[in-house]
């Protein structure tokens, strides 16, 4: 069984999620639960099979879909995508358990399976045409979510983050053909296996074509500035659940993608624009953050919030050394664990008052006490005190990229101070000051529901800000063979400077061994 | 010489001809002239030595195309002109000049080959209908059964288009009235 | 005197003529049986046509196996001519239409299919497409393109009610016309190569190093035409969706289906040698073509307010895209153009049998068109099964993955994108996004908009089991199209690649 | 001067064209299909002059076709304007109008 | 003795979560027993830890395993040596000394167990930034006290104003942190670790420019904590807080924890000079700076604010002039007078029902003779007179500033020396002498809790004799710390120095006492000296808040809302939408190309022939030229 806990983990819930359609409307949340947490359960399994001490892929699994076109199905997990996998099977089960949407649940419920399936899938799959199928069917389900589910203006939100993303990731399919078909001209076969993608030195002209066309479907789905502007309003009219698993997985497969394929195969051309890319997450991090403080829905803040925060990902992610790449994957992670607690507290009190306006707030402090230091933890958190998840990644990402530059870092910096002023400016209208609205008077405070998602989150969100280690330790393996990697397959002079050459180190796997 | 005459009245006519079918606002007139035309078309295949092709032109159009539009002509009635109120004639004639201009640039080159064979040449002593007879049972079988099938198909539709089955919608009408209908509708077979 | 010409039996290879003849036969058949009994009930019929269909299909299967172990084989004269290309074209052709004619048996009752002679027509019709794909010779594929025309012609009237007689007229017309551009052009090629077969006429033209070069390009400037025509690019394009809008659903499923693949083979047999050839023109004017049929078409689906108006035009959009394989013109794209019809055939076909399955007799009230966005509004709540199988199929046309049509589209990018055309591959994806908007407008519609007061009863009113099963047979074709793709890959290489293109 | 296939050609043409315009000027459908006529026709008298020229049958084997299909197609458009015209009194295309867009 | 580590590092972080515990619920005596006894066992701990110090011992042990990635390993690891114990001692005195006082300060609040937890809390991470053994373990604390002292400005959240300083407090600090971390990347691209010893031990062999890069970065940090010029105006704001907080972290502990990172990074300043030349001339300005603010400002704690302000100006000369462990040393005299100071205001607030203009007071001396008794030794101890702790430290830096021929630092220190005592006793005769103001406004005043000044008195021993320490601690931290006796060696010099400087202040004393003990009014504005300009310059802190809300928070909301308003929503918004848009109006604009009627439909196919065959021909006679 455990040769197959990949296969089993991307397909029991979409098993579950057909079978679900014979339960009844009244047990399905149980149902859901039930199969979410067995899901959780097996991921964790997963985990404690995982030998951190290997870089390399594990629990591969390999079988012929389309031989003829050199596709086929193949799934692995490695440091960088095991953690992952965890946080969306985590996700799902944290979002069923905190569902409080009454309307066609059963529904929801049996979406959000199918949802968890294409995550899991996501991160899974070592090639590329499978990743590729599980990262264009999970705008399906999202769609659905936001389009059935969401405010007012979800059908508007929906399809412009259907067709944006979609969009992205043809461009995205069509640079992967491509790739395959370097490919074959290299060894006169078709493949689309990714390992056997980074065994390819391509030329660097080809390298910069190639990385363009991965780049806009990646950036599209992180999103990068200038094409974020479809995630203000997929948060925005998204139900709860739905931005807590946009936020919390779905961003996550474009900077994943980064790691997974930009930078391994295209080493040359990830130094040729670590520079413009950088300027681009500066600017996502600067800017969003000053949208996110005009912003009067507190919704729309942890929503500007996270691409301010996916922006230092990027950042961690293009510094190209250990330390940055593992800080950018241990900071998707705690990303996903503090905006999707976020999203979660803003829906506790979108539930009571049907609005998420923050001027009709303030003073909630005083009436929901409980709520607010809940929200203030996961705040605090999102600024990146130190002893959060949050910090031990952003701490990470600018190390990273510091040794690149010095003043794109400084100026990146700043995501520590203009986080913090929107964050609390923010906290201090909803919390603070005296009740004046009426209806405020009367809230109830966070219940029992709510808080079972919650504190599992604001355990982990300490816990893994004090002890990473468990984390971040396989994370560093496999970084460290991707950094290796990419070394050993720079041409250009100053590719070669700028990416560490682990080789001399001990207990570093070289690519050989790795893949 | 009297080839060159011959072509050049007879191109002159047809021309003509054709072009008062095209042009003129009376469909009897364009009818006529059509026949005529048509006429005069089987006189450029005798001048090709295509005597068959000449009477089946002959026969099949002014023959039976003609009287199938005759037919057509008084069914509908045609005393009563459509008012051709042509939207921008002017394109019409742009369209139709340049075509003709273009056509006609490639057609005056010479067709330069050397490598032409007749696959089925023309016998000098053998009449053109024997010539025609032989292709036609041999190499053309199949295209002429298949014609055959395509003729039944036409007159298939034909007759079914315009029997009086089509007079009633059963698409349109509502079931309970289709199932009213069933005692009185009696369904001919076929329409034939 | 003419000499008699002696011709052994055996090498007219018969055999060749049999999927036809089976088709015609069945036609006729119905004809009889509808003369010696008048008054049968459609479902005879439609058994009728689907057993003759089934022995025509089997006689192609058989057809294929010869045809991997000899190769090519040629009859009457050569004129019939079963390759490759033509064996798969055909089983497409007759598949389709095995599905296709249980859409007759729908619960309501629609005037064509109180005619036996629709059965016959329609079998008379497959037939034609098959004569049309399994010859290089000119003359035939016009006899065979307008005996399937002229049939189809009258299945649309057959509909009868003003529209579908609109519809058939406006079809009618242009197809006169572009008849008139088939035969010009063909003159055009007999003039200057002597011959009316496509290999003798390839061969002599390059024998001749193109020397009339001005010749073969007006003679394909009046076949683009025609074809164009058929396969509906654009500016030729113009009657697709009055025809389809006129006609039934059903037929205008077929429409998009079957009739197109017997063009596409024509338009490989005739266009391939010229692209290989290196007459630059011929393959600026089909990427031109091509770009031109899918972005526009795309466009226009946009702003449709009728569902089956909008599967027209992205029809329309599919077969430019598919088109761009004939200008590419390797194996991997020829392949991909099979692969791609046999899957959006599957797919086209549930989502036009849904559009028949909630057809109504009258239009609905305040509406001009029978199949309008909002009748779908709200479907998933009044008929989730439904809604579910059109999204399914939506999803399918607008290439979403795991579903069929994403591996025909990834196949046919793929095929671009290995013979150089970088920025064709480019314009096919983006392409592929402007067409997620439309069929995505009709999943929110039945998805996330409430049912419209009133309209709820016309859903499924024109269901019966037959409909349901084709629409199963679609849904799991769609679905698990993924596992079909190997083997129709493998088997689809072997007959192109052994085709010769 | 000797009339050459170029002459056969362009006389061909000619009427082909003026069938063109037929087509695309003409309201009235019975006097739009005796233009389709005079294409195909058009067609013909140049399939018999290259047949003549080269000397092979093939073309006139093409025109023999034509003038079958020709007349098909006369049957089957007479037939659909008949159920038009008895459906809407008309035989006038712009009064074909209820599709669009 | 790790065990005492432990001990000294966690009982209040146990303390903390106890609390917590309750912060929801009623106040509960208990919880703050509870958390003092905690912290009680802390200064215990520490104290045994200091014995064992002082017997040439350090302690060094490495709890865990924090953040381990590529070449970077931080552990939690943590460091008890001759400086962290210092700090150690003065942060456990003044926090069981506030958390015993806060038993009865905030006897009547709601919050009262809240505060014990964010109290502790706070307390926690300033033990974690003084004994950890590295730079991130350093912003750990760092980057906690900033929380904490978030979460205690703003304890009374319904107040916009306290919610308000609080915020700009943790921003202004980020802003510094900012600083700080770049430092931390520095120090880590270039040694390689960011452990001390590692650090300190290496940081001689980088290139000059580095470590004056490195040295630059960290001030920035200590500068924000410090509240140093230009990032002092969060500080006067923070008295918004529960004034024993004020006590505790904006006068004995956070504030100087930038004076420790400097003493703590000795090595590295010693290697840049000019550097420490830049933070001692800034602490010298800062010095007079706040002192001057202090000296027209109308609200008690601001002025106590202000003065230590001052105080940390002083301990920067030190520190940035190299003589580390004088500035160690003023920052724990420093610690214990202004705790004392402050807790004696929060004394006064209590009785005077929150008012804090000392104008509206007066006579206070009568009703409050203990709390009267321990601000006015408190203030002695700050104006620097013999033999009270301020004596010592003081004077000493005056000293180093003069020995290190920075005569121009020494006048101004001279200077803000008289300054400070001048409002020092202006605030006590204001409060405690005179008449009784307060009778205008009704308020009964009363002395604080017992308890409540026995908990202070600890603090009061320490502030007078403090000074008696000097040997031994300098015999202490010379193991750790560059030893430099600063001496005027001349002897008329130095007897004339020190003479001098006390009859200045005493003279500046007397001045105070003669011009305020017998204030008889509330001033409002009219007279002369209130129109001044220099008098406006200083009650408007030199119009410096004033000047970065213009320059600062305005602009920054103005632009974040065109940042939202015109360029997201307008421009790159927009620009997607016109995309879209764009393709739908094509469409509409061109669908009428397929009009339903039949003529132009075959128009169009004819059309399309005819552009076909123009092409042809074109192609075709562009062959034939090109071809010929």
């Amino acid at each position: 069984m455990i040769d197959h806990i990949l296969t089993l983990l991307i397909f029991f819930p979409a098993l579950a999620a057909m079978l679900g359609f014979v339960v009844t409307k009244d047990s399905i949340r149980a149902y859901g639960i039930a199969v979410a947490g067995i899901e959780f359960l097996l991921s964790l399994w997963l985990w404690y099979a995982y030998d951190p001490m290997v870089s390399g892929m594990q629990f591969m699994e390999a079988a012929p879909l389309i031989p003829a076109f050199g596709i086929n199905y193949l799934l692995g997990v490695d440091g960088i995508s095991l953690f992952i996998i965890i946080l969306s099977t985590f996700f799902t089960l944290i979002g069923i358990a905190s569902l409080t949407e009454k309307r066609r649940i059963k529904d929801l419920i049996i979406t959000l399976l199918f949802l968890e399936m294409t995550m899991v899938g996501v991160f899974a799959a070592l090639d590329a045409i499978v990743f590729y199928v599980f990262w264009e069917f999970s705008l399906v389900p999202m769609l659905y979510i936001i389009g059935a589910w969401g405010g007012p203006l979800r059908i508007y939100a929906s399809v412009k983050f259907f067709l944006y993303t979609f969009t992205g990731s043809l461009v995205m399919l069509v640079g992967m053909l491509f790739m395959a078909y370097f490919y074959y001209q290299a060894t006169g076969q078709w493949s689309f296996a990714i390992l056997e993608w980074y065994r390819l030195i391509l030329p660097e002209n080809f390298q910069l074509w190639l990385f363009v066309a991965f780049f806009l479907g990646f950036a599209i789905k992180v999103p990068m500035f200038p094409f974020h502007t479809w995630l203000p309003y997929a948060h925005g009219q998204a139900p709860t659940i739905g931005s807590v698993i946009l936020a919390a997985i779905l961003l996550k497969m474009g900077t994943y993608a980064f790691v997974r394929f930009s930078l391994p195969l295209f080493p040359d051309a990830s130094v040729f624009f670590m520079i413009p890319i950088a300027v681009i997450a500066i600017i996502m991090i600067i800017y969003t953050a000053m949208v996110a403080y005009a912003q009067e829905d507190i919704k729309q803040v942890v929503a500007y919030s996270s691409i301010s925060h996916m922006g230092v990902i990027i950042l961690g992610t293009f510094a190209l050394n250990v330390e940055g790449v593992s800080g950018s994957v241990f900071l998707m992670l705690a990303h996903g664990v503090v905006s999707g607690a976020l999203f979660l507290l803003v829906g506790v009190i979108y539930d009571r008052r049907h609005t998420k306006l923050m001027s009709e707030f303030g003073g909630l402090a005083s009436v929901m006490p409980r709520y607010a230091t809940i929200f203030g933890i996961m705040m605090m958190a999102s600024v990146g005190l130190p002893l959060t998840i949050n910090f031990v990644g952003e701490f990470l990402s600018l190390l990273g990229f510091y040794k690149q530059s010095h003043m794109l870092t400084l100026t990146a910096g700043t995501a520590i101070i203009v986080g913090a002023i929107y964050m609390l400016s923010a906290y201090k209208k909803a919390f603070f000051g005296n009740v004046t609205n009426e209806e405020n008077k009367k809230l109830k405070d966070i219940n029992k529901t709510e808080l079972v998602g919650l504190i599992p989150l604001t355990i982990v969100a300490i816990w893994l800000g004090v002890y990473p280690k468990p984390i971040l330790e396989p994370i560093n393996n496999s970084v460290e063979s991707v950094i290796q990697l990419m070394h050993d397959k720079a041409q250009s002079a100053e590719a070669k400077v700028r990416i560490p050459d682990l080789s001399g180190k001990n207990g570093t796997n070289t690519m050989q061994e790795a893949y | 010489m009297f080839e060159a005459i011959a072509f050049y009245l007879f191109a002159a006519l047809t021309i003509v001809m054709f072009t008062i079918t095209v042009m003129t606002s009376q469909a009897l007139y364009a009818l006529t002239a059509m026949a005529a035309g048509m006429i005069f078309i089987s006189a450029f295949f005798f001048l090709l030595g295509a005597d068959f092709l000449g009477v089946i032109q002959i026969i099949v159009y002014t023959g039976a195309v003609m009287a199938l539009y005759a037919f057509g002509m008084m069914f509908f009635d045609t005393t009563r002109n459509v008012v051709e109120k042509g939207t921008n004639p002017q394109i019409v004639f742009v369209l139709g000049v340049l075509a003709a201009v273009m056509v006609v640039t490639i057609f005056v080159a010479p067709i330069v080959s050397n490598n032409i064979q007749a696959l089925y040449p023309i016998q000098e002593n053998i009449g053109n209908s024997q010539a025609v007879g032989m292709v036609l049972f041999t190499k053309y079988l199949v295209p002429f059964e298949l014609a055959a099938v395509m003729l039944l198909v036409a007159m298939i539709g034909g007759i079914v288009l315009a029997g009086k089955k089509m007079d009633k919608s059963l698409t349109l009408m509502k079931e309970e009235e289709i199932g009213g209908l069933d005692e009185g509708f009696e369904p001919e077979a076929g329409g034939h | 005197m003419l000499e008699p010409i002696h011709v052994a039996l055996g090498s007219l290879n018969i055999a060749t003529l049999a999927p036809m003849l089976i088709a015609v036969v069945g036609a006729l058949s119905i004809l009889i049986i509808d003369l010696a009994k008048g008054g049968l009930h459609k479902s005879l019929y439609v058994m009728i046509a689907l057993l003759f269909l089934l022995l025509d299909l089997g006689a192609l299967v058989d057809f294929g196996g010869l045809f991997l172990k000899n190769g090519t084989i040629l009859g009457f004269f050569d004129v019939m001519l079963m390759d490759g290309i033509a064996i798969m074209s055909q089983i497409i052709i007759v598949a389709g239409s095995m599905l296709f004619i249980p859409l007759a048996l729908t619960s309501k009752r629609f005037h064509e299919y109180d005619y036996p002679e629709y059965f016959a027509l329609f079998l008379f019709m497959i037939a034609g497409f098959q004569f049309m794909v399994a010859t290089d010779n000119l003359i035939m594929i016009f006899i065979g393109l307008e005996t399937a025309s002229l049939a189809l012609y009258t299945l649309i009237a057959l509909h009868n009610r003003s529209k579908s007689f609109e519809a058939a007229v406006k079809y009618f017309t242009m197809g006169a016309l572009a008849a008139g551009f088939y035969a010009f052009g063909s003159m055009i090629l007999y003039a200057i190569s002597g011959s009316v077969e496509m290999n003798q006429i390839a061969t002599i033209l390059a024998e001749d190093h193109y020397s009339n070069i001005g010749y073969v390009l007006l003679s394909m400037a009046f076949m683009i035409a025609a074809f164009g025509f058929k396969l509906s690019m654009v500016p030729f394009h113009t009657w697709t969706p009055d025809v389809y809008e006129g006609s039934s659903a059903a037929l205008a499923g077929y429409m998009s289906i079957v009739p197109k693949i017997a063009a596409f083979v024509v338009a490989m047999r005739l266009f391939e040698f010229l692209v290989h050839s290196g007459v630059a023109w011929l393959q600026v004017i089909l990427y031109i073509g091509v770009v031109v049929t899918m972005t526009a078409s795309n466009i226009w689906a946009l702003v449709q307010s009728d569902v089956k108006r909008m599967l027209a035009y992205s029809s329309i959009s599919h077969a430019g895209f598919v088109m761009a394989a004939v200008l590419i013109g390797t194996t991997q794209s020829n392949t991909g153009l099979f692969l791609y019809w046999a899957l959006f055939s599957f797919t086209n076909l549930g989502a036009f049998t849904m559009i028949w399955v909630n057809r109504q007799k009258n239009l609905l009230p305040g509406q001009s068109s029978d199949h309008p966005y909002e009748k779908f509004s709200g479907m998933v709540k009044t008929m989730p099964m439904g809604a579910v199988m059109m999204g399914l199929f939506m999803l399918s046309l607008a290439g979403i993955p795991p579903f069929g049509l994403f591996w025909g589209k990834m196949y046919m990018i793929g095929s671009a994108v290995t013979s150089g055309y970088t920025v064709l591959a480019l314009i096919m994806a983006l392409n592929s996004a402007i067409a997620g908007y439309y069929y995505l407008k009709l999943i929110v519609f039945m998805f996330m908009k409430e049912p419209m007061v009133g309209y709820n009863q016309f859903y499924f009113m024109n269901a019966s089991l037959s409909l349901k099963t084709i629409i199963g047979i679609a849904a799991v074709g769609t679905i698990f199209a993924v596992f079909a793709v190997n083997p129709l890959l493998k088997v689809i290489t072997l007959f192109v690649y052994n085709s010769g293109y | 001067m000797a009339i050459t296939l170029t002459h056969y050609l362009v006389l061909a043409s000619v009427l082909f064209v003026i069938g063109l315009i037929g087509v695309m000027r003409r309201k009235n459908l019975l006097m739009l299909f005796f233009a389709t006529e005079i294409l195909l026709n058009a067609t013909n008298i140049a399939f018999a002059a290259i047949s003549h020229y080269i000397g092979d049958l093939s073309g006139q084997m093409f025109a023999f076709f034509i003038i079958a299909i020709a007349a098909s197609e006369v049957a089957i458009g007479l037939g659909l304007l008949i159920v038009w015209y008895k459906r809407t009194g008309k035989i006038d295309l712009d009064q074909m109008n209820s599709m669009r867009g | 003795m790790e065990l005492y580590l432990y001990i000294a590092l966690f009982a209040p972080l146990v303390g903390s979560l106890y609390s917590s515990l309750f912060a929801r619920s009623p106040k509960s005596q208990q919880v703050g027993i509870i958390a003092s006894g905690l912290l009680f066992t802390s200064f215990v701990s520490s104290t045994i830890l200091l014995t064992y110090v002082m017997g040439g011992h350090t302690v060094h042990t490495e709890m865990m395993t924090w953040i381990a990635t590529g070449d970077l390993y931080i552990p939690f690891g943590f460091v008890v040596d001759q400086v962290s114990v210092v700090m150690m001692m003065v942060v456990t005195i003044v926090s069981t000394v506030v958390h015993v006082y806060s038993i009865g300060y905030m006897d009547h609040d709601k919050g009262f167990n809240r505060f014990f937890a964010w109290l502790s809390a706070f307390v926690f991470s300033m033990m974690v930034l003084v004994m950890s053994d590295n730079f991130a373990g350093l912003f750990i604390g760092w980057e906690g006290v900033g929380l904490c002292s978030w979460g205690l400005i703003g304890f009374w959240y319904h107040k916009e104003s306290a919610t308000w300083a609080a915020n700009e407090a943790f921003i202004m600090n980020r802003i510094a942190d900012l600083g700080m971390l770049i430092g931390i990347f520095l120090v880590y691209w270039n040694v390689g670790s960011l452990q001390y010893d590692v650090v300190f031990s290496e940081i001689g062999n980088l290139q000059p420019v580095i470590i004056t890069w490195i040295g630059i970065f960290l001030f920035i940090g200590a500068m924000g904590k410090s509240a140093q010029f230009p990032l002092h105006t969060w500080l006067a704001d923070a008295m918004e807080g529960p004034t024993p907080v004020s006590a505790l972290i904006h006068a004995a502990t956070m504030v100087t924890a930038g004076v420790y990172l400097v003493v703590r990074a000795n090595p590295i300043y010693d290697l840049i000079p000019n550097v420490g030349i830049f933070i001692a001339s800034l602490g010298a300005f800062v010095a007079l700076f706040a002192a001057s603010m202090a000296l027209v400002n109308r609200d008690m704690k601001r002025i106590i604010a202000y003065s230590t302000l001052s105080q940390l100006g002083y301990m920067f000369v030190a520190a940035g002039l190299g003589a580390y462990w004088v500035a160690l040393f003023h920052l724990m005299a420093h610690a214990f007078f202004k705790a004392l100071l402050f807790l004696g205001a929060g004394n006064v607030m209590h009785a005077m029902h929150d008012e804090l203009d000392p104008f509206k007071m007066g006579g206070l001396r009568k009703v409050m003779k203990g709390t009267f008794v321990m601000m006015t030794l408190a203030s002695v101890a700050l104006a620097g007179i013999y033999p009270f702790a301020g004596f010592f430290s003081k004077d000493l830096i005056l000293e180093v500033g003069f020995v290190e021929h920075h005569y121009v630092i020494y006048t101004v220190l001279l200077l803000t020396a008289g300054l400070t005592a001048f409002y020092s006793f202006r605030l006590v005769a204001l409060i405690f002498h005179g008449e009784e103001r307060y009778k205008l406004f009704g308020i009964h005043p009363h002395e604080a809790y017992k308890f409540m000044l026995v908990a202070m008195s600890p603090l009061l021993v320490l502030a007078i004799i403090a000074g008696s320490f000097k040997m031994t601690y300098f015999q202490l931290v010379m193991n750790l710390l560059p030893a430099t006796q600063y001496h005027v060696h001349d002897h008329t010099t130095f007897w004339i120095m020190t003479i001098g400087t006390q009859l200045f202040v005493i003279a500046a004393i007397l001045f105070a006492y003669k011009k305020y003990s017998n204030w008889s009014s509330v001033p409002d504005g009219s007279s002369a000296m209130e129109k001044s300009f220099f008098y406006k310059l200083l009650w408007n802190q030199y119009y410096i808040p004033k000047m970065y809300e213009e320059i600062f928070a305005k602009p920054y909301a103005e632009l974040s809302r065109i940042a939202w308003k015109q360029i997201d929503l307008k421009i790159v918004d927009a620009t997607v939408d016109a995309i879209a848009n764009g393709i739908y109006k094509t469409g509409e604009n061109t669908r009428d190309i397929q009009n339903g009627n039949l003529s132009t439909m075959l128009r169009w196919m004819v059309v399309g022939l005819v552009v076909l065959s123009i092409l042809a021909v074109a192609f075709t006679v562009g062959y034939n030229v090109v071809g010929a």
